[in-house]
């Protein structure tokens, strides 16, 4: 008896999951999506899903996207689990409905299962994970529509030593393949430009206490602290810089680049000399990205530092499946790879040989009342 | 001939003095008995000699001649030497069958290993487990146990657990066996046979060191009584002399209680 | 044979169902299950309760992962001696833990757990630091190369998971594996029926070890590429939850727990974020079901009891 | 700042953060003492608690804006030790009474799934986001030299102090105490004893977990963020905390606790921040080789 109910629910657990899939009427055409929906990063992962959300149902709303079939998106999650990344990525490239795939926020998920992608011949376009070794390994598949950390690196220690006059930096990352990759990426630009780096140390995340590390930090007296990580870690970090009172501007990564931090600073330790390093130019100020914002916040509220890319790559996608006009892997990827140029909400992408975008622009913000300022954008 | 010879043992625990300078023999085929009020030190000097606690100082020597040193061995290095023992709060493994609880004792008589385990094939490992088997079955038969065999020991009533002790301790095929109360919790029925069955033993040439309140149980079957008091040996000899040594009537039988 | 047949049934299974997501499933389901065995050894059989084993998968791993890349290791080379080096690693991290016991001993493992992967995680020359190692080869049996491709995984898996699991029915039946039991049941009892206890603690943790480094090895050719994240603690819980909920101590059990705990997120899949959440009560709900885990031994016992009587 | 003062000042910073290692910690100790059970969803009792303390400032905030600051922290803490207790009763009726005949492990497994539905629970009703927790009160500082002392440092370590006494006065000084040790001692002859277990255990859990509650609304106003997540790691440390000073013993959390933050604060102040953890799991390992049983738990004798 007992056995029998313990069963009964896996079975229908199963029946659940396999109604979750199926849909209604037309033949569908899938799209997936991939990201961590539970777990540690599941804010972010949520963040991104909306965007994608937004692109397709404003491409269904504008007309057929592929003739004879009603396009859909398949949501998986990844937990921030390389390989719960790779299962999910099997997931999508057995099932033949799905035709392309918008995928990972972590690069450490990206990473191994753009192999898996590429094995499929899916078209795979990432929207976020900015590590540079991901495009190295010669997918043609592969596309990317933000810029790596080996230019968000350089260009952050471009404006650190240039426009912040910082010379003795104090670098922190938060021990993940982004955020040391990042930090990496910027101690080897610094030290080139000249400038000292008078330490370099990892925090765990999920940590919120950081006053030891600043306590040290203090005393060692840089005048630039730099933090390649995301923005819980960071808001933390501000806010007790602030308060041990430790002169030292604040440079960060595009992972601070979320509203949210400067609500989880506090507004005044977020206008204490705070800069950040974004990929891609000023959202709000871009005008090709006027109608994105105003539709997002309509539906969904909070704009996450990475709806916007979630939202270009599920658009480049749609665009690519429009193209091909036929519910096939290959010809989507031919599409992709014939299309000379996209204009999308973040500018004009043309992608290299590698499959990344050459809008390589670095936005540089910092915080002034409680918001975002852009400062200026660098490459181009 | 001796078989165990115990010399000026001593262990403290915090401030409680639990063995005092002890010293005694124990010869060779001999049921020996340790007697004495509760908390004399009796089981604290068995926990001395099979290793489970290390005494502060003095010597115990197994053995012929000078024999083993076995202060400061391991207990499964004890075991190896040939004692084995049990336990006045009876320590079965309750989870295993009463034929597994045998087999375990006769791990030390064994020696197959783990590629034995695995490649058992004409390596003798199959001989082995017959003959433990052969020898685990013939306890349990002679203990009455047999009908229980594969029952889980923790089903088996108080006295029959008392016996699947016994004969765990006996597959090790000891020279040296060390009752704790081994009657305790019996009915009379149950002592008749235990002691009938510890005098066989004695006739096959064990050895037996045995801790027993019931005197009834004591006098009759055993040819040494060593007394205890406070952790101090008081009085020897054999169960006769005991009886009327005035010490001993004094400290455990007279003043302060008859059990 | 019952089980052989199984084995044949289980092996047949690409051919029946081609579909790659399924094999997928199932070959990580087989992964866990390698994982689930070689604990079971060490907490099923010898009662040692163990929160760090994830850092001998780790071992494995890397072993594989670094032998590969510096040297050019071939996988089929690699694959014992990723078991090796984290059999030794279970040896010797064993050394301290066995002195202490019970709940203790769980904590002393946890913290092991926790240093081996901050340990790989800093040594960032060698393991590549969070970034991790790329490019790690795939196996290549006879001309043929592995890829990403799940089925041939998948079969070497079975494979293992087969050999592993007749290993530990032996071990469990053998001579040494009914003193791990009695250790278990009351260690001090015996070690005076000439046990060494911590000998035998040391096999089991390396046995154990060993089988981890095992699965980490399959692992590493595998993904081709790890991380330090994906060694952590949680991993380390969800064996130990598959070898308790399967039934500790029970071979065919722990297999069976592994599929279900790796098996069941994936069928929440299409619950996408209520997903951990129903999980969640999928853990509460089959461990009430079945306190003494889907094929518990003391519930096989009991019932064999009650069939004796 | 002088190596003194800097000295100083991280043993402050470890004395902020072991404090709320501690408050946690006695919780763990305390069912731990009581049943032997490991509970691994303490941590996310923790970080309910810091949730419903959220909760509380945001509707005091609303529903009386004006409220005295001590006044709100008291309202504040009463809730989530309130909430925190209710939630330690709920979760041991659902998960841990059914399975206390069945194998001592099967209960980690049931507290695993609790974690994972309380941290889901949270994350689907309050978002995944990390939260901001405003301050109730000023922030106060002292300046002693260099070296700065802050209210909540203050507070903190009272709380933890006062809760550490109140605890050991319970379990020491009243009736519900002596069954509560009796329980520990053995189950069944508390039970003949005319002891209600049941009762006596739910009780533990109760108050161990009203303690993570108010743990978490402390943890929230220090460091002002808060995550569904958060649960995970401070559990771990606080688990760690414990069985450092002797699992099961009341002192021994507190004292686990703060020795944990003394260590993690000076392990990133001479060494570095990302092997603070490294130094903190070597000194378990060590203390736990030279004491077995923690540095303040009893040391039993083999019983033979």
């Amino acid at each position: 008896m007992r056995i029998r109910a313990g069963v009964l629910f896996l079975a229908g657990a199963a029946a659940a999951s396999l109604l979750a899939g199926c849909g209604k009427g037309t033949p569908a055409a899938q799209i997936g999506f991939v990201g961590p929906l539970t777990g540690d990063q599941a804010a972010t992962g949520l963040d991104m899903l909306h965007g994608a959300q937004l692109a397709l149902e404003q491409a269904r709303a504008a007309g057929e996207i592929l003739p004879g079939y009603r396009v859909e998106l398949v949501a998986l999650d990844d937990s921030h689990s390389p390989a719960q990344a790779v299962s999910a990525a099997k997931r999508l490239t057995s099932n033949t409905d799905v035709i392309a795939v918008v995928g990972h926020l972590n690069s450490s998920c990206t990473k191994p299962a753009s192999a898996v992608y590429s094995e499929a011949r899916m078209l795979h376009v990432n929207p976020v994970s900015s590590n540079p070794e991901i495009s190295r390994q010669g997918f043609d598949n592969f596309f990317r529509v933000c810029p790596t950390d080996d230019l968000q690196g350089p260009a952050g220690a471009r404006f650190a030593l240039t426009r912040l006059k910082a010379k003795r930096i104090f670098v922190i990352d938060d021990v993940t393949t982004y955020g040391r990759g990042l930090a990496n990426e910027f101690i080897r630009s610094a030290q080139v430009q000249g400038a000292e780096i008078v330490g370099h140390e990892g925090i765990t995340q999920g940590e919120k206490d950081f006053i030891p590390l600043l306590t040290k930090v203090k005393v060692l007296g840089p005048d630039l602290i730099y933090f390649a990580g995301m923005y819980p870690e960071a808001a933390l970090l501000i806010k007790q810089r602030f308060e041990l009172q430790i002169p030292a501007k604040f440079l960060g990564g595009d992972g601070l680049f979320e509203p949210t931090l400067i609500n989880l600073a506090g507004p005044q330790a977020a206008d204490s000399e705070v800069y950040i390093t974004t990929l891609g130019g000023d959202i709000r100020g871009l005008p090709t990205a006027r109608d994105f914002v105003r539709d997002f916040e309509a539906k969904y509220g909070h704009l996450g530092a990475y709806s916007s890319y979630a939202y270009e790559a599920t658009r480049l996608v749609l665009e690519a499946v429009r193209r091909a006009g036929k519910k096939d892997r290959a010809a989507v990827l031919n599409a992709m790879k014939q299309m000379k140029s996209y204009s999308g909400i973040l500018g004009i992408h043309t992608f290299d040989s590698r499959g990344d975008t050459t809008i390589r622009t670095i936005g540089i913000y910092t915080i002034k009342d409680g918001k975002f300022q852009f400062v200026e954008a660098v490459g181009g | 001939m001796r078989l165990l010879r115990i010399q000026r043992l001593t262990k403290r625990f915090g401030g409680l003095l639990a063995l005092d300078r002890v010293s005694f023999d124990v010869e060779r085929g001999k049921i020996v008995s340790l007697i004495g009020p509760n908390g004399a030190g009796k089981t604290t000097l068995f926990n001395c000699v099979t290793g489970v606690v290390r005494p502060e100082t003095g010597s115990i020597r197994f053995g012929p001649e000078s024999g083993e040193t076995l202060e400061g061995c391991a207990p499964h290095q004890i075991a190896q030497f040939g004692i084995a023992r049990t336990f006045q709060n009876i320590r079965l493994f309750s989870n295993l069958s009463v034929l597994e609880n045998v087999l375990v004792g006769t791990y030390v008589r064994t020696k197959s290993g783990l590629l034995e385990a695995l490649l058992p094939w004409g390596s003798g490992a199959h001989q082995e487990e017959r003959w433990a088997l052969d020898r685990c079955s013939r306890l349990l038969e002679q203990l009455d146990l047999i009908s229980f065999a594969n029952r889980l020991a923790s089903a088996l009533s108080y006295g029959q657990q008392r016996r699947l002790e016994l004969a765990r301790a006996l597959a090790s095929a000891p020279e040296l066996v060390l009752l704790d109360e081994p009657a305790a919790g019996l009915t009379f029925q149950e002592r008749q046979e235990l002691m009938e069955f510890l005098q066989e033993l004695k006739k096959q040439g064990l050895t037996i060191l045995l801790i027993e309140h019931d005197m009834k149980v004591v006098m009759p079957i055993s040819d040494w009584v060593v007394v205890l008091d406070y952790g101090a040996k008081i009085a020897e000899g054999p169960p006769k002399a005991v009886r009327e040594d005035p010490r001993v009537i004094e400290a455990y039988l007279g003043s302060r209680s008859n059990g | 044979m019952k089980k052989t047949a199984i084995f044949l049934l289980l092996f047949l299974i690409p051919f029946l169902d081609p579909n790659s997501y399924h094999i997928e499933i199932l070959a990580t389901a087989a992964l866990y299950a390698l994982l689930a065995l070689g604990l079971n050894i060490i907490v099923g059989f010898a009662g040692l309760l163990h929160l760090g084993y994830a850092a001998f998968f780790a071992i494995g791993a890397y072993t594989y992962a670094l032998l590969n890349l510096r040297l050019g290791c071939p996988f089929w080379l690699g694959l014992p001696l990723g078991m090796g080096v984290a059999g030794v690693g279970g040896v010797l991290l064993g050394l301290p833990a066995v002195r202490v016991r019970g709940d203790y001993l769980a904590i002393v493992t946890l913290g092991f757990g926790e240093i081996v992967r901050i340990v790989v995680t800093n040594l960032e020359p060698w393991t590549g630091g969070p970034n991790g190692l790329l490019g790690i080869a795939h196996p290549v049996l006879g001309g043929f190369n592995f890829g990403v491709d799940s089925r041939p995984y998948y079969w070497l898996l079975l494979v293992l998971v087969g050999g592993i699991a007749w290993v530990c029915a032996r071990l469990r039946r053998s001579r040494i594996g009914l003193a791990w039991a009695a250790l278990r049941e009351d260690e001090l009892a015996a070690r005076t029926l000439g046990i060494n206890g911590t000998r035998l603690k040391l096999l089991a943790l390396g046995l154990g070890g060993g089988i981890a480094g095992l699965a980490g090895a399959v692992f590493a050719a595998k993904q081709g590429t790890i991380t330090p994240d994906s060694f952590d603690f949680i991993l380390s819980v969800m064996i130990l939850a598959m070898v308790i909920l399967g039934g500790l101590g029970s071979v065919r059990g722990v297999i069976l727990g592994a599929v279900v705990l790796s098996v069941l997120p994936e069928l929440l899949q299409g619950f996408s974020t209520y997903r951990m959440l129903l999980f969640g009560i999928g853990m509460i709900g089959l461990m009430r079901l079945r306190p003494q885990g889907l094929l518990g031994i003391s519930q096989i016992r009991r019932e064999l009891q009650r069939a004796a009587s | 700042m002088t190596p003194g003062d800097f000295f100083f000042q991280q043993l402050l910073n470890g004395l902020t953060i072991g404090s709320i290692y501690a408050l946690i910690a006695l919780g763990y100790t305390m069912v731990y003492g009581i049943i032997q059970l490991i509970n691994f969803a303490h941590g996310e009792i923790f970080m309910v608690g810091a949730y419903l303390g959220l909760a509380a400032i945001l509707l005091i905030g609303k529903v009386h804006p004006g409220l005295n600051p001590t006044a709100g922290l008291l309202l504040t803490l009463l809730a989530a030790a309130v909430g925190g207790g209710f939630l330690g009763l709920v979760i041991e009726r659902v998960a841990y009474r059914p399975l206390r005949q069945g194998p001592k492990l099967s209960v980690l497994i049931t507290a695993i799934g609790v974690s994972f539905f309380l941290q889901n629970a949270v994350m689907l009703v309050f978002g995944a986001q990390d939260r901001y927790v405003p301050p109730l009160l000023q922030v106060h500082r002292w300046q002693i030299g260099s070296v700065t002392v802050t209210l909540m440092q203050v507070i903190i370590l009272a709380v933890s102090i006062g809760l550490m006494a109140g605890l050991q006065r319970i379990v020491y000084r009243t009736g519900l105490g002596r069954a509560m040790r009796a329980t520990a001692q053995d189950p069944l002859a508390a039970r003949l004893m005319g002891i209600s277990v049941d009762r006596v255990i739910a009780a533990t859990f109760c108050i161990g977990s009203a303690l993570a509650g108010v743990g978490g609304v402390l943890f929230g106003l220090t460091y002002s963020t808060i995550n569904f997540h958060d649960g995970y790691l401070i559990g771990l440390k606080a688990f760690t905390a414990a069985v450092l000073g002797g699992i099961g013993n009341i002192p021994g959390a507190m004292l686990g606790g703060l020795l944990l933050g003394f260590l993690e604060a000076f392990g990133a102040a001479y060494l570095s921040t990302q092997w603070k953890n490294v130094v903190a799991f070597t000194v378990l390992v060590l203390v736990l080789l030279l004491r077995p049983r923690g540095l303040l738990g009893e040391r039993v004798a083999e019983r033979a």
